[in-house]
């Protein structure tokens, strides 16, 4: 039942990728097969598109000021759990609050990979910038802040702040607050400060933003080759007075018998 | 994994995974061309509608601009030179090619979705790859917070280059074919003659006046989704389409001879040659600075070193560059495309319908 | 020689950016040419381009023959970020190839499309033709799977609007296109799924990072790999005109103004090819356990088929140019066939038939077109007696003729037998009797034009066919002179192509080892 | 007992109400789906076609901005709920327009055994 549930989604793409195919295999009015051409490729973008999504997700734009994340608060508990879990760092599970903070799960190989050598691995302001850094010195329990000194406030205030606020964390009042990480999230996301300093990005997981960039090449193509085809339909009526593939066919055959003839 | 998901997403998968199968059996069953465009337009529609509930924002507003937008109005377009139905198929029986080819691929995906990584998984090659790396440097390197934004113009902004290309090229292709030569200028007499009957009786009166209203409005649309790309969905592309659909609309109210004059086809021509050059000359001009092709980095002049703080203008300025390249590409492609549609005299008149 | 290095050594800013200007520069100095006042001088402009680009792609290919890997990083990302442009022996060949065969049309094109395409359409031919050419150079330089995808788009539909125009002529010319815009599509969809697969698998879209990645992973044992692999022969395939996904060529290059045809049949398969034999030998290793029976059942059959088939259609057609696009198809096979080896000396062969498969088909097609410039002349009989007519343009006929039959001392003879020499050393006696019938078959086919144009009376009341200008002949008789000389001394193509499979079979693919 | 000066009271309260506009909203617009499959002819399924354009839409965008509270997104959704309001009629004007200038006559005319006169019908619309 899980293989299923894991997998749905591409079957029913494959069924529309197919429904498509068949559309431009079966008829014999252009039209039509470049109608069912753009399913087809309409479909490869579900592909794609599905491939970049994450459970609980949210758009590849990085919050600064609300806005995005609101309603995937409750999500994000379970998510946090779920990846604990899967890191499969024992002492993560042994205070809540780094629990929930460790669903940074898909970042685990860059996370073990760098524990060991500590939080400064790229360069040196880019701290605040890589999650699973900062979060691989707390899971440890090795210094939480570690990650304080990166967090230089130009950089809190740009874009990187989604994540450069992981260093924030582990501050009094987080902590401290009883809720699940959703209230968390939400105290963030609405801060009524305003200071983009309120930012909890640990928590915050975004769908992967390059499938949707190819995809977004895709679709321009696609509507390029579709114009390019219904020029030479617009053609093909002019020159046979027909867009039926099989009248067309039978034209251009005769065409040729009559030509080889006189030849 | 599955209980990681909202479940209103879960909702609107298969609710409108649903639709879009329904809409393809449609399709397939329906004989009627006007029918079956219509019902592309919609599938274009619900899949933008897909695109939204799985994050691809950007990828839902170019699917609902292009896909629904300019495609059907390309269709319509073709439709009115050629034909209103499509021939009945044949008995399905018959029809076995395409089903073996169709039954051949599908069998083929259906081999390799087993072992596709889990739908939303965290830890698939995908999303601990490449892509995710974006999320984490972009901030750092080019500093937009649309990720898309800065992946699509500027790690991978030769793609872009070369998908602008493609625009340009098929603009090529549709002048090319079908034109606007002489053809064109007697089908724009013909449609201006007939609008200026119709100016008479005021009956286009309220169109008039609301797309008047409009199209101002849909222009200004288009330069903040151009300019606003950087921090929300959008960019060159809707952007460019946007603005193309304000000249469709003058075009289809005010009748093609007046949009031809306001926007003469001249300049469609021009201005895609244009947005390739922009973008091209962007990159150039960062190769003369000493960088590579596109390394905004060197935009200015090779980089000084210095930490940027709020913004990194360099990447910022050579985006915005090319996106307006890519502005006005599209949005002359498509304008080129709906007047060479537009401009061919039907030979079908709309008494056939 | 040192004189000529020097010549065509490249200034070093120009050296530092070849590989992007290779395909910028056609790029917008064919957005320029929308402008060109003439179409005259749009030619100019794109002989220029064409000429600067065959200028840059030697000088690529020297450094990448001094210097190993040139890998290029567009917009200053490493890879696998950002896009990569990388040259390694296996692309600086493909390059060279296309470039020259570029030019060589490029020089060709200006009686046959001042003939064929109508004035005001003169200016943005010359736009599809560069376009088209930047598309099939970036195809072959390009590190970055996705990046191919929209190469051979740029490159595809640039080609249905160039096959298109054969219209003014012929309308058979727009089904034609049609055809090859459905099944051209299909195909890049198919390679796009494909992409997509091997994305699913290995999280990045860098050819060689994708290779180390399932080399290090061994992910072969992975079915999205395994289908990844599927889709996108099908997909290449497809654009290469492979044998049972062939059937939009024929009409394709038959209809086509003769420069499109000479221009596609010397280098869009050949770009497509390329690109086919980087994934099958770079991307994936045909030592992957699921690759060898995909090679011996499935891919070595299919290029037999299509050796034997093809050629088999060509004698029986009575369009020449027809004839010259069935036996492209069976020389798609030939190269197929090195591939499917999976062995060095059988991608050595294969890239080296491909290499000569451009001279001799480019010439051949240049000569019909040449003798179809003051009369429509394309059946075989109507080139009764021709030879005596136009001797400079039917003896270049008659060079790539025995070139593509195989006659010794022609390029076309060394392929096969290298082929031969490739085959046989995997025990394939069987694929050395099909390159024999295939062979004995292009006797026919070639040889019945010849006989035609040498040794038939000219029919009363038959089109005249006149000597073609200086500008035809030129690219014409370079092109059989290279046929020639690359029979007596093959070692530059050869050299290029082994150094090529020692480049992707050989050397690990590691994506630090640049030039960068 | 709850505590009516709590901000949390206060905010259910939000939530709920736009909850019920929306819920509203969207009965709007499964009425007028309705009425396109039901009514008998091109006009009258465009008025039931436009009761979802007006009223359903204005109803679900009024429920999203009390949702969004006092923001740029409540303003966007102004902003296009004005949209709407300026182009739906006007569409929808021009489909009838379209329509009967090609011909398709009403059905109520010939309901009533009287033709409509077709100028009037125009400018109603």
């Amino acid at each position: 039942m899980e293989f299923v549930l894991e997998r749905y989604n591409y079957w029913i793409i494959i069924v529309l990728m197919m429904g498509g195919l068949y559309i431009v295999f079966e008829a014999e009015n252009m039209i039509k097969k470049l109608v069912g051409l753009g399913i087809f490729q309409t479909s490869v973008l579900f592909f794609y598109v599905t491939l970049g999504k994450t459970a609980g997700g949210t758009a590849p734009i990085l919050v600064e000021t609300g806005g995005h994340g609101d309603d995937h608060g409750d999500g994000h508990a379970a998510e946090a759990g779920h990846g604990a879990a899967a890191v499969a760092h024992g002492e993560t599970h042994a205070a809540p609050v780094l629990h929930e903070e460790s669903d940074v799960a898909h970042q685990l190989e860059t996370v073990e990979a760098e524990i060991s050598e500590g939080v400064t691995e790229l360069a040196p302001n880019n701290v605040d910038g890589h999650a699973s850094e900062a979060h691989g010195a707390q899971a440890h329990g090795a210094q939480a802040h570690g990650a304080e000194p990166g967090a230089d406030p130009g950089h809190v205030a740009n874009g990187a702040d989604a994540h450069g606020a992981v260093s924030d964390l582990p501050s009094p009042e987080f902590i401290a607050t009883p809720h699940a990480p959703s209230q968390a999230v939400a105290d963030a996301v609405y801060g009524q400060s305003g200071e983009p300093l309120h930012m909890v990005a640990g928590d915050i997981i975004y769908s992967n933003p390059l499938p949707h960039v190819l995809m977004l090449t895709a679709i321009v193509v696609g509507v390029a080759t579709l114009s390019v085809g219904l020029a030479l339909v617009v053609r093909i009526r002019e020159a046979y007075g027909t867009i039926e593939m099989d009248e067309v066919r039978a034209a251009d055959i005769a065409e040729g018998e009559a030509e080889g003839d006189a030849a | 994994m599955e209980e990681q998901f909202v479940p209103s997403v879960l909702i609107a998968n298969i609710a409108l995974m649903s639709m879009l199968g329904v809409i393809t059996i449609a399709i397939i069953r329906m004989t009627s061309l006007f029918g079956i465009v219509m019902l592309s337009g919609v599938y274009s529609l619900v899949s933008a509608a897909w695109f939204q509930a799985m994050d691809a924002v950007d990828v839902s507003f170019t699917e609902a601009a292009v896909g629904a937008g300019i495609s059907t109005a390309l269709y319509l377009g073709a439709m009115l030179l050629t034909v209103r139905k499509a021939k009945p198929t044949k008995g399905i029986l018959k029809r076995w090619a395409p089903l073996l080819v169709v039954i051949g691929t599908g069998s083929a995906l259906l081999y390799a979705s087993v072992d596709l990584p889990a739908f939303g998984s965290l830890d698939s090659p995908v999303n601990t790859g490449v892509g995710m790396q974006y999320m984490e440097v972009s901030p750092k390197e080019v500093g937009t917070p649309n990720v898309v934004t800065a992946v699509l113009a500027s790690y991978r902004g030769f793609d872009t280059f070369g998908e602008t290309v493609v625009v340009f090229i098929a603009g090529v292709a549709v002048i090319l074919l079908i034109g606007f030569g002489e053809r064109a200028l007697a089908a724009s007499n013909w449609r201006g003659r007939e609008d200026d009957d119709a100016q008479g009786d005021d009956s286009h009166l309220i169109l008039r006046v609301v797309s008047k209203l409009l199209i101002p409005l849909i222009v200004l649309y288009a330069f903040y989704v151009h300019f606003h790309g950087e921090y929300s969905p959008g960019g060159g592309f809707q952007a460019g389409v946007i603005f193309a659909v304000a000249i469709m609309l003058y075009s289809l109210i005010f009748g093609l001879k007046a949009a031809m004059t306001a926007f003469p086809p001249v300049w469609a021509r021009v201005g895609a040659a244009m947005g390739v050059a922009i973008y091209g000359l962007v990159g150039v001009i960062c190769m003369l600075n000493g960088g590579r092709f596109l390394d905004y980095d060197y935009i200015f002049g090779p980089p000084s070193g210095e930490a940027h703080g709020h913004h990194n203008w360099p990447q910022i300025t050579g985006i915005i560059g090319v996106e307006v390249g890519v502005v006005v590409a599209v949005a002359c492609v498509m304008i080129t495309a709906f007047y060479a549609f537009a401009g061919r005299t039907p030979e079908i008149r709309d008494e056939d319908w | 020689m040192t004189m000529l290095a020097d010549l065509v050594i490249a200034p070093t800013v120009l050296a530092m950016h070849a590989p992007v200007l290779l395909v910028i520069a056609p790029l917008l100095v064919g957005a320029a040419t929308v402008l060109a006042p003439s179409g005259r001088f749009a030619w100019y402009m794109a002989v220029a381009t064409s000429a600067f680009c065959l200028w840059m792609g030697i000088s690529l290919a020297m450094e990448v023959s001094q210097n190993g890997v040139v890998s290029y990083h567009m917009g200053g990302w490493a890879p696998p970020r950002g896009i990569e442009f990388r040259i390694d022996a296996l692309n600086s060949l493909a390059v060279v190839i296309i470039s020259f065969m570029g030019l060589m049309s490029a020089i060709y094109a200006q009686p046959a499309v001042e003939r064929e395409i109508r004035i005001e359409k003169r200016p943005m031919f010359y736009t599809a033709y560069q376009t088209c050419l930047a598309g099939l150079l970036g195809i072959v330089l390009t590190g970055d799977a996705f990046n191919l995808f929209v190469f051979l788009e740029i490159s595809s539909i640039a080609t249905y609007v160039l096959v298109a125009l054969g219209a003014g002529r012929d309308r058979r010319a727009l089904t034609a296109s049609f055809n090859y815009l459905i099944l051209g599509t299909i195909g890049a969809t198919f390679f796009v799924i494909g992409v997509g697969f091997l994305y699913a698998a290995t999280g990045t879209l860098n050819m060689a990072d994708m290779a180390r990645i399932m080399e290090a992973d061994s992910l072969h044992h992975s079915r999205v790999v395994q289908a990844g692999f599927g889709f996108i022969v099908v997909g290449l395939g497809l654009k290469a005109a492979m044998f049972p996904l062939h059937q939009w060529l024929p009409p394709a290059y038959a209809h086509a103004p003769s420069f499109v045809t000479v221009f596609l049949s010397s280098t869009a398969t050949k770009a497509a090819f390329y690109a086919l034999a980087r994934f099958m030998f770079s991307v994936f290793d045909p030592t992957f356990s699921f690759l060898e029976p995909v090679f011996l059942y499935v891919l070595a059959p299919l290029a037999a088929i299509a050796m034997l088939a093809c050629s088999f259609q060509a004698v029986f057609q009575t369009d020449v140019r027809r004839i010259l696009a069935y036996s492209s198809v069976a020389q798609v096979g030939y190269m197929l066939l090195g591939l499917a080896t999976g062995t060095a000396a059988g991608l050595t062969a294969g890239m080296f038939h491909m290499a000569n498969h451009a001279l001799m088909k480019g010439a051949l097609f240049m000569a019909v077109g040449a003798a179809a410039l003051n009369a429509s002349v394309w059946k075989v009989s109507h080139f009764n007696g021709a030879a005596a007519r136009a001797p400079l343009t039917f003896t270049g006929l008659a060079v790539a003729g025995f070139s593509l039959m195989g006659v010794p001392l022609t390029a076309g003879f060394l392929s096969k037998w290298k082929l031969l020499e490739a085959t046989l050393a995997e025990g394939w006696w069987w694929a050395a009797v099909v390159i024999g019938i295939s062979s004995f078959l292009a006797l026919f086919y070639v040889g019945r034009i010849m006989q035609a144009a040498f040794f038939a009376k000219a029919e009363e009341g038959a089109p005249e066919i006149k000597e073609a200008p200086f500008v035809v002949l030129l690219p014409l008789w370079l092109l059989a002179g290279l046929n020639i000389v690359f029979g007596l001394n093959p070692s530059l193509p050869l050299g290029m192509a082994e150094a090529g499979a020692r480049a992707v079979l050989g050397v690990d693919l590691n994506i630090s080892g640049g030039a960068q | 007992m709850v505590d009516l000066t709590s901000p949390e009271f206060w905010e259910s309260v939000r939530m709920m109400v736009a909850a019920g506009v929306i819920l509203l909203g969207a009965l709007f617009v499964l009425v007028g789906s309705v009425g396109v499959l039901r009514f008998p002819d091109f006009y009258t399924r465009m008025h039931a076609a436009s009761v979802t354009d007006t009223l359903g839409a204005t109803l679900v965008l009024g429920g999203m901005m009390i949702l969004a509270g006092w923001s740029i997104n409540s303003f966007k959704l102004l902003m296009t709920w004005l949209f709407l309001f300026i182009t739906s009629p006007a569409a929808s004007n021009a489909a009838a327009h379209a329509a009967l200038v090609a011909g398709l006559e009403p059905l109520l005319g010939k309901w009533n055994g009287e033709k409509v006169e077709k100028p009037e019908l125009a400018k109603e619309g």
